[in-house]
């Protein structure tokens, strides 16, 4: 069992690999189409990293590959020094992902929906957790209310305080500006940078380009599934 | 960041418990999709008597066999709404993710969908009396017993077609498709059981019925409990 | 074998079966035309000169 | 009679085993067996026609057994070899397993449909119905639909990994179900069941039959051989990688 397994408070934890990510020669094919072809790049630990490149060009693939929701059809992915299928398990308690899809249950409230998060991760107290984070999303007054009654908007927040919740080592961050007003772009700013103090790797894929340099180091450009560096 | 929380991995029963908790709590919160349900497994009923018209006799004999094609074609609605609701925000790989162990998914959901029969059986079973003009009361426990065995023999394989037909196309097709030829023996034997029951055990062949229809719960339970990671893992 | 025997149960009393070449026939022609189809049927799905790669 | 089909099959999965590992024979095995078959197929047909005497109950019908009967175990065989091929893949993932684990399924539908219509013939003169609820005939009917299922999943899910993964987990359920649906079957059907009696076949029929048998595997061989070659090139085109685009990191590009 590898030590950080079950350990938490990764922030102040010094990282296993001296690369946060490492993909090699990656491909990943879905029915006929190549989304992702032939992809290498290395990220250090400690710095973070900015996915770009238009719809269809591969970054949301490659973001749930590093999250380990599908498996690559060639090539090799480490995340901090794990290899996203062989250790699949260890790899999970250490990214988290802020995926298109919510992962949330229409049918539960707010509060339900981090609460059996929460329970899941084997977290003490978790309705008082899951207020906490209500809190810090600024849905408080609605924890009370099914996620279907929700606006993208608010349904953005909450997955948020889904990904806060597990207090991930890597962040995988698909447009997490998408849907939100002004207001809820300068808070998911604010949330970047606090996570990046935490000593968290931010992978941020975004179409406002302006905000994800201010926010990141490197950049990964893709193009039809390539990459181009930057 | 100050809200860093204890995190410590969780065991094997201790998630599928959560799961199912969670699982019973949306059907409690969408009252209204069980409820239709039940009218559809009692319509059921009330069709097989009107195709055969009311001769009395026949519909009595036959009663269990009715009640257990009713249930079965409600459970199949029932049990790829359990996983319709898992697709609908990706949430199965949100659980996935958590890290949630597949096989705590698996006995989680099949948990679920084993509850939600037996609570349509308990449902029907008045109904059946009163239309079929059976009589329950000297055999309830036993009934209740093979009613119970029946339900989880249902839910272990329904449970892993479900998830196999949730993500396919034409999955409203698919899962009956794999699961009635499956579930044959299954049947079966759970007729004959409330049959017996229901009309008298005179060669006591009760047992022999509950036997296969342990023997195959237990199967597939255990065979479940052994590929659903298969299933649920690309 | 107990489709033979059972059939030969089945018969007991009623003696011995006279004729049925027609079904005899109909067999052997169901086979020999299911044999033949299926066979055709690979042909035509068959992909010829492309040599079945080696695949992990 | 037992040992004799035991040998049979052995000697059925040991050509394929040879066609899936000696990659020399595969150029030449499968069409001497096909030249067999083809030699043995019209063969047979003439014994059993003709040759073999007629049956002292059932007259000239029974002669439906020489092609019922191997047919139902050729279909039986390749529904195994689907089973193999099932279980084989969910221990190692492998293109070869899951097309061949496809290959059983459809051989094994194949025959077993025409099997299944073989005997609703032999029945029709026998019986005097063209269905009769016996086990064998039920399960039979009933291993059909399943394996039909197999083939529709195999058809309804796009992606080759999860339709490699899901059709295996039910080939390995439908062949664990088999044994199970029998027994039910059996029971239900409890007061119509004779026991098998290899003892009531005359000596030359049993030769007839065992010669029929083998015509029989050896075009299950060919056939299933071929579906394999399809399933396979199939496989093959769905998950090539791009080999026509050059290795791009973002060294080279930059």
């Amino acid at each position: 069992m590898p030590a950080t397994a079950g350990a938490v408070s990764t922030a102040a934890q010094p990282a296993a690999a001296s690369l946060a990510l490492d993909i090699r020669d990656v491909s990943k094919r879905f029915g006929p189409r190549w989304a992702l072809a032939r992809l290498s790049y290395t990220l250090p630990c400690g710095l973070s990293l900015l996915l770009t490149g238009h719809n269809g060009s591969g970054k949301t693939t490659l973001l749930r590959m590093l999250a380990t929701a599908i498996a690559p059809s060639a090539g090799k992915l480490l995340v901090l020094g794990r290899d996203a299928v062989a250790e699949r398990e260890e790899v999970r308690r250490d990214i988290g992902l802020l995926s298109h899809s919510s992962f949330l249950y229409e049918d539960l409230t707010a509060e339900q929906n981090l609460v059996v998060l929460a329970r899941l991760l084997g977290i003490a107290s978790p309705k008082d957790v899951a207020g906490q984070l209500l809190t810090r999303v600024g849905l408080t007054a609605r924890s009370n209310n099914p996620v279907r009654q929700f606006s993208a908007g608010m349904r953005k927040r909450l997955a948020i305080a889904r990904l806060l919740l597990k207090s991930p080592r890597v962040a995988l961050l698909d447009e997490p500006f998408s849907e939100l007003d002004p207001a809820g772009i300068a808070e998911v700013e604010k949330l970047i940078v606090t996570l990046r103090e935490a000593g968290t790797t931010v992978v941020l894929a975004t179409h406002l380009i302006e905000q994800g340099r201010a926010l990141t180091e490197t950049r990964l450009h893709l193009t039809e599934g390539r990459g181009m560096g930057e | 960041m100050s809200a860093s929380f204890a995190i410590r991995p969780i065991g094997l029963l201790r998630a599928a418990g959560i799961i199912l908790g969670k699982d019973l709590l949306i059907e409690w919160r969408t009252r209204a999709r069980i409820n239709a349900l039940v009218f559809f497994a009692v319509a059921t009923l009330l069709l097989f008597s009107f195709a055969l018209g009311p001769d009395v006799d026949l519909l009595r004999q036959n009663a269990a066999g009715y009640m257990w094609l009713g249930i079965l074609f409600a459970s199949v609605l029932s049990l790829s709404e359990s996983f319709r609701v898992e697709a609908e925000n990706a949430t199965l790989e949100g659980l996935k993710l958590v890290p949630t162990d597949p096989r705590a998914v698996f006995l989680g959901k099949a948990c679920g969908n084993a509850v939600m029969i037996f609570a349509l059986c308990l449902i029907l079973l008045p109904v059946m009396v009163a239309i079929y003009d059976v009589s329950i009361a000297e055999g309830l426990p036993k009934l209740s017993l093979v009613l119970a065995i029946g339900c989880l023999a249902i839910s272990a394989p329904g449970t892993i077609f479900a998830a196999i037909s949730a993500n396919a196309r034409a999955r409203d097709v698919l899962l009956p498709l794999l699961l009635f030829p499956m579930l044959v023996p299954a049947l079966l034997s759970v007729v004959k059981a409330t049959a017996l029951v229901l009309q008298g055990d005179l060669q006591d062949s009760l047992r022999s019925w509950l036997g296969l229809l342990c023997c195959f719960s237990v199967i597939y339970w255990a065979l479940g409990f052994a590929v659903f990671p298969k299933v649920i893992e690309d | 074998m107990s489709f033979l025997t059972h059939a030969m149960l089945a018969q007991v009393g009623q003696g011995r079966i006279e004729g049925g070449w027609e079904y005899i026939w109909a067999a052997y022609g169901l086979t020999w035309l299911s044999l033949a189809l299926y066979g055709v049927s690979l042909w035509l799905r068959r992909r010829s000169g492309e040599p079945p790669k080696e695949l992990s | 009679m037992l040992y004799v089909t035991i040998a049979l099959f052995a000697l059925a999965v040991g050509l394929f085993a040879l066609h899936l590992f000696w990659a020399k024979a595969r150029g030449w095995v499968w069409k001497a067996v096909a030249v067999l078959g083809g030699a043995m197929l019209p063969a047979g047909a003439y014994f059993g026609l003709s040759w073999a005497p007629s049956e002292q109950d059932m007259g000239e019908v029974y002669r439906i057994i020489f092609v019922h009967v191997p047919m139902v175990w050729a279909a039986l065989l390749a529904l195994v070899v689907n089973f193999v091929a099932s279980a084989a893949y969910l221990f190692k993932r492998s293109w070869t397993s899951d097309s061949l684990g496809e290959a059983g399924a459809e051989v094994g539908v194949v025959f077993g449909v025409v099997g299944l219509l073989l005997g609703s013939i032999w029945g029709r003169p026998t019986w005097g119905v063209w269905w009769d609820w016996d086990p064998r005939l039920t399960t039979t009917a009933i291993m059909l639909v399943l394996y039909t299922g197999y083939l529709a999943l195999r058809k309804f899910v796009d992606d080759p990994e999860k339709r490699a993964t899901w059709s295996a987990v039910v080939g390995v359920i439908a062949a664990v179900d088999l044994p199970i649906v029998w027994f039910s079957v059996r029971w239900w059907k409890s007061i119509h069941q004779v026991q098998s009696n290899p003892k009531t076949i005359d000596r030359s029929m049993f030769v007839v039959l065992v010669f029929n048998v083998v015509a029989f595997m050896c075009a299950l061989f060919v056939y299933l051989w071929h579906r394999f070659l399809i399933a396979k090139a199939a496989r093959a085109r769905e998950v090539a990688l791009p080999s026509a685009l050059p290795p791009a990191g973002p060294q080279e590009a930059a």
